[in-house]
């Protein structure tokens, strides 16, 4: 039956990462945006919250606490600072993929000290220079070798590249054409032949890092690969649905935060408070992240109960992190020049949440999935 | 947390469905055109529990949810806009402010069950725009003579008034604004004849004059003084349901349009093939979507319990923008054809430009928004 | 020397127009639109006051007057009723079609009576059921004979189709692939063969008529032929193209209308008055309509010096029908259920306006144009 | 009727065209990062005339029209938009405000061929919001004192402020707003660090603070009383000047987003095959053109000693919400590289959103332009 409230667990989840962002992210967003870098004091103490594994078993060092719970805790960690919850995000979902896919042996191996910090951060190598949004044109290779497999390629858009503990990378292992031939492998940091590159000098989220990393006769064992060999594509299908559910849970954060903190500005302004042009315009941010963040739970929702949810994900996605920058720019025009000014934090939100359109697959990407999904439903009109 | 309609309701869905599919769709482009709905058909509504949706079963009502009754009108709407809000507006509207205000006043109970057939459903006639500006918008008076009242005055473009038996009118008495029910063959009381309005033609919009009409105090909605402060609980409903008209709106033209699109070929393939039709289709997806779940978080708070004016106006603003965004879409998908009457995408873009205009516009939702946002900074 | 003002016979021309508009068009333009029909009266006036040969030379009985002229009249016709509107645009491209494609015979014997109403108004003939925005895929065929040709196939969308006197149609002559074997033939509507279909029911235009035309065993003589055999696509191009300015500034005129129309209404109710979303969507709507005023005069002002106008007669159609449409929107909000009531006007404006997305080129044929201009202009960036 | 450039103009364009792709666009990326443009090339602009584009040749001015000016101003702007800010706002409001008030102030006359370097520019100090709310927006104080004023209290987010030799500040004095010029080294006079701005970093947008700031009576201009009056002329010129800069941000980012298109491969092909990307491409060449036209339109009326307000709020809103969306779509065709500070579009999108909501923002030109439809009708 239809029910919108999240059940107490739930809740709680939520109420931590507020704590941690409030007591935590908050007082330093600014300065970490500043002088960019990787937030290693914000990742360790989110490990200690539990914050590292949220949907990930407790037996494996997880909070077993769902998706829902996981989406509304990104949310809040991403209302404070959106640099760090992009690591955040992609190590739950390091986490919840070896969960899924690997053996007992990665498992044990990997999750609990993902959930516990010690590897850091995990990380996804997927993007390659020329592949972006086409899995099918990837040239990294892992060749098979009497102790294992060797590695050689360029990855590209690695979300903490310059200090995860772990890396997912997929590599081609057979010529089989498209996405057959695609194998999945657990490559440690610390690995030799794995390079990390500089970071790239973004817009915006200046205290994540984005770096490319060459895999340069990279070794790993056996045990390294994860899932069975050549089936690597629906292991990146998997990470990619349940990663838009985390941006789009982060676009959310951003620009809730960054409505929230015009509406407090525009009623300590008596020029601005009575305009109504700011009041609608704050009334319509305020309904389409409403609207967006039911997308986005529901999309979660469905998730957890482990139902199909990929086109859920993508709408999810594209009109929440539409929505969150439309959100983001009607914020500052409601403050004006305080609002390009860095002393607000809407002026980082701003930069922020641009990226949210581009990675974990674009809105153009996006839009490809759902118009597919409605020529398949309304084929006859 | 649970998105799902029970199951009970999706059959109750399915079945209304099947319904429109039989009686509604295929003859909604003729009641368009006739600028009126066959009074056979009401009543075959009637019979289905449409025109009591909320009303509890021993009442004669279909005893349904919110939640429920949303997804039903949002059905209607689908297969014809017209009939969806002359519906919804009666259910959410006319029969909601009796209901309500048949607790303390049980004179109007027996009017309840008579309002449930639907042959001459209950208009709602609250003046545009008088919950923002106060008594003054209201065009009628209402003086008190024994225990009766006699009303002067005019509503204009009050939907369903061309068909309605019963109205619900707002007049300036000596206590404030003060509601009061009235049949429609009262003496003294004139409705012109049907507007020619841009969309939603078959609902019956007409102006409401009233000369000396009498109505016992036994048919005062509420309190004296108290009326416009009692519509805002149920201007919240309308809105609802005004939502619900647009999800079903835009879902009948994103159907239409998508079926269109892979059967129309243009180059020699079909033009869904296309990526700028594909993005059209997508985007009226996306804000299908966002607008049915703002529809229906607005209708679960209801079935709650909890204050829906808020959730109720982000509903509709959205909503009815969306519709009136894709309809437009859709249209344009259809090229030429699409501009003819042979197809149903201009009739529901017309029906969802009326909608989004209707009874104060979005104006009035975003105004509410407003309020709620400066209240809440204190 | 950059110049936005008419000079005076462009002034004059628009002051003929508008006082035709006051005097005839509008008092009609409610009850044409109620009961359809074709509007002969109208353009039998519209040829007394020298409205249907704008740019035509004053040899052929035209008033020769230019491009902007007639951008200018059209825009103001448009105001009072988009219905004849329609009409006047396209028998005054015939016209120009006529004196720019015709030989010396043609020219006499057509022109002047255009001009002069005595056809009642000249027509196109060229969208067919399968080949909206396609000449490529036209199938309708002219077949040499010994007394000239036999027009076969069926074309839709023909403005005027019920009562026009000439008609421009446009079939294959020859087998060549895509747009070469296309040739172009002057058709009177008497010419037995020609069956015109009855008129569609639409949104809006009601006071225009759009028919199919059937030629069965249509015979012509062989004087019949505009231009070379198989030159046919030029002259399309040229009719569309001269159109788009034409259907632009039709366009324009109905959303000035609509702004027009909502401004006073408003001023005259208290409770709109004073809001700023009212006023903030009519200078939004004033600002847009502005600026597609210039881009429609621009587009006609280079056609009237002989350059190249493509591209910009397609940024004039897109972004001129697609502010119009708008306008009539938020004039239609602006008023609230007045606006949406047959009573006044902007009802009307906003059923009227919305085919100018589609025809003469849909708005996506637009956007194909100007992007494959885009290019070329930057090919390198 | 005449749409074209003047052939003289067009030279002069192209001429700053190719100094701009030599001396500008190859460093806004160090400039943006450095938050400062180097005071060569300041002085390289100056030796082309770029700091008193319209003022007269004798008066050590390029003599330009309003047109060719605008004409230039989009050109800077195309290389970089915080050059091209501060140029216009030196040109179009403190170089144009102390020109107009030199006429009845001689002695006036000679700051304005000391202006005309570009070394140190004069910023334009009006609050934000003053034009709409009135003096009560002026946080100075100018106290007469025999042939001086005292100035106390502080300017915010001052565009130029950080590099400025001369400064227009309002003050409230006894007889209403007033406006005088001070120079950037006057005692009490203080001026923040840099702020850290969205956009336009390079541009030394700042605060300003006076402290008993002692002015000689000499360099008030215009009318005591009448600042604010004189300053909306100055406004109009100065949103004149941001659509210049809007057009010119634009058109960068539409000229590197067609070039990437058409070399940047997806599923073996270039992305500019994808109707997806060539709808952006040519609704951003569709604002453009329109935004081109409004802004040489207004300039073209300020040139014939026509009213400029309502034209150049025209232009402003337009041109800038143009930009801003344009930018945005020119960086989304960019992909992850259009994130990163190695392609110029992020930098278009920061600039441009600066520009929307410098100086009250879109806001204050949408207020112009709802007044004057208002007045219109009476």
């Amino acid at each position: 039956m239809i029910d919108f409230s999240p059940n107490e667990s739930q809740a709680a989840v939520a109420a931590v990462a507020r704590s941690y962002a409030k007591e935590v992210l908050e007082p330093r967003a600014a300065t970490l945006d500043r002088t960019g870098g990787f937030p290693h004091d914000n990742l360790a103490q989110a490990a200690r919250a539990g914050l590292l594994g949220i949907n990930v078993p407790e037996a494996l060092g997880g909070r077993g606490a769902g998706v829902v719970a996981y989406s509304l805790a990104i949310t809040e960690t991403a209302r404070a600072c959106a640099a760090t919850t992009v690591a955040l995000c992609v190590s739950n979902m390091v986490a919840e993929v070896v969960t899924h896919f690997g053996n007992e042996d990665q498992r044990t191996a990997y999750v609990p000290r993902l959930c516990r910090g010690e590897l850091v951060v995990g990380a996804f190598a997927l993007s390659e220079p020329g592949a972006g949004s086409d899995p099918g044109g990837m040239r990294t290779k892992a060749t098979r070798t009497d102790r294992g497999w060797v590695l050689e390629g360029s990855k590209l858009w690695i979300t903490s590249g310059t200090d995860a503990g772990l890396f997912v990378v997929w590599a081609r292992t057979s010529d089989a054409p498209g996405t057959r031939g695609i194998s999945t492998f657990l490559v440690p940091g610390d690995t030799p032949g794995l390079v990390r590159g500089k970071p790239e000098h973004k817009m915006g989220l200046c205290g994540s890092t984005t770096t490319a990393i060459d895999f340069e006769a990279c070794e790993v064992g056996p045990q390294a690969l994860l899932g069975e060999e050549g089936r690597g594509f629906p292991v990146a299908m998997m990470a990619l649905d349940g990663g838009r559910v985390g941006i789009a849970s982060q676009a959310l954060g951003v620009g809730l935060a960054a409505v929230e903190a015009a509406a407090e500005f525009v009623a300590g302004d008596a020029g601005r408070r009575g305009q109504q042009w700011v009041q609608w315009a704050l009334a319509d941010a305020a309904t389409e992240l409403d609207a967006a963040q039911l997308l986005v739970l529901r999309a979660a929702w469905l998730k957890e109960r482990g139902q199909p949810f990929s086109r859920e994900a993508s709408i999810a996605k594209v009109f929440t992190t539409e929505r969150a920058f439309a959100a983001c720019n009607r914020a500052v025009e409601a403050m004006g020049a305080a609002g390009c000014d860095e002393a607000h934090a809407v002026e980082r939100g701003l930069r922020d949440v641009r990226v949210t359109m581009i990675y974990e697959g674009t809105s153009e990407v996006q839009r490809i999935v759902i118009s597919r999904d409605i020529m398949r439903r309304f084929a006859s009109g | 947390m649970d998105f799902d309609l029970d199951e009970d309701d999706q059959l109750l869905r399915d079945t209304v469905r099947q319904l429109c599919e039989q009686s509604v769709r295929p003859h909604a482009g003729e009641w368009d055109e006739a600028r009126a709905i066959p009074a056979a058909v009401r009543d075959e509504l009637g019979r289905m529990g449409l025109w009591a949706l909320r009303q509890p079963e021993d009442e004669g009502g279909a005893g349904l949810s919110t939640v429920t009754a949303c997804a039903l009108v949002e059905e209607l709407a689908a297969a014809d806009g017209a009939l969806a809000m002359l519906i919804a507006a009666h259910n959410f509207a006319g029969l909601a402010h009796v209901a309500a205000a048949s607790a303390s006043q049980p004179a109007l109970a027996g009017e309840l069950s008579a309002m449930a057939s639907g042959q001459r459903p209950c208009a709602w006639a609250l003046a545009e725009g008088a919950l923002g500006s106060g008594e003054g918008a209201l065009a009628i008076t209402a003086t008190r003579q024994g225990d009766a009242w006699a009303l002067d005055g005019e509503a204009r473009h009050v939907l369903g008034a061309a068909v309605a038996g019963r109205f619900v009118v707002f007049a300036r008495a000596e206590d404030g604004p003060t509601a009061f029910l009235i049949d429609a063959d009262a003496g003294g009381l004139h409705v012109s004849a049907p507007l020619r309005t841009h969309g939603a033609r078959a609902a019956g919009t007409a102006h409401l004059g009233l000369q000396g009409v009498r109505v016992p105090d036994e048919r005062r909605l509420g309190a004296p003084g108290r009326a416009l402060t009692d519509a805002a609980t149920i201007v919240a409903l309308r809105e609802l349901s005004w939502a619900a008209v647009a999800c079903g709106l835009l879902r009948g033209a994103l159907q239409q349009a998508s079926g269109y699109a892979q059967q129309r070929e243009q180059f020699g393939r079909p033009i869904a093939s296309f990526q700028a039709i594909q993005w059209k289709l997508a985007d009226m997806a996306t804000g299908l979507e966002a607008a049915w779940l703002l529809t229906v978080q607005a209708a679960w708070r209801c079935d709650q319990g909890r204050p829906l004016g808020e959730a109720a106006a982000r509903a509709r603003t959205w909503a009815t923008g969306a519709a009136v965004r894709g309809c437009s879409e859709a249209l344009q998908i259809h090229g030429g054809y699409g501009y003819t009457r042979e197809y149903p995408v201009e009739r529901a873009l017309r029906d969802a430009r009326q909608l989004e205009a209707t009874a104060g516009g979005s104006a009035t939702a975003r105004s509410v928004l407003a309020d709620a946002i400066a209240e809440r900074l204190g």
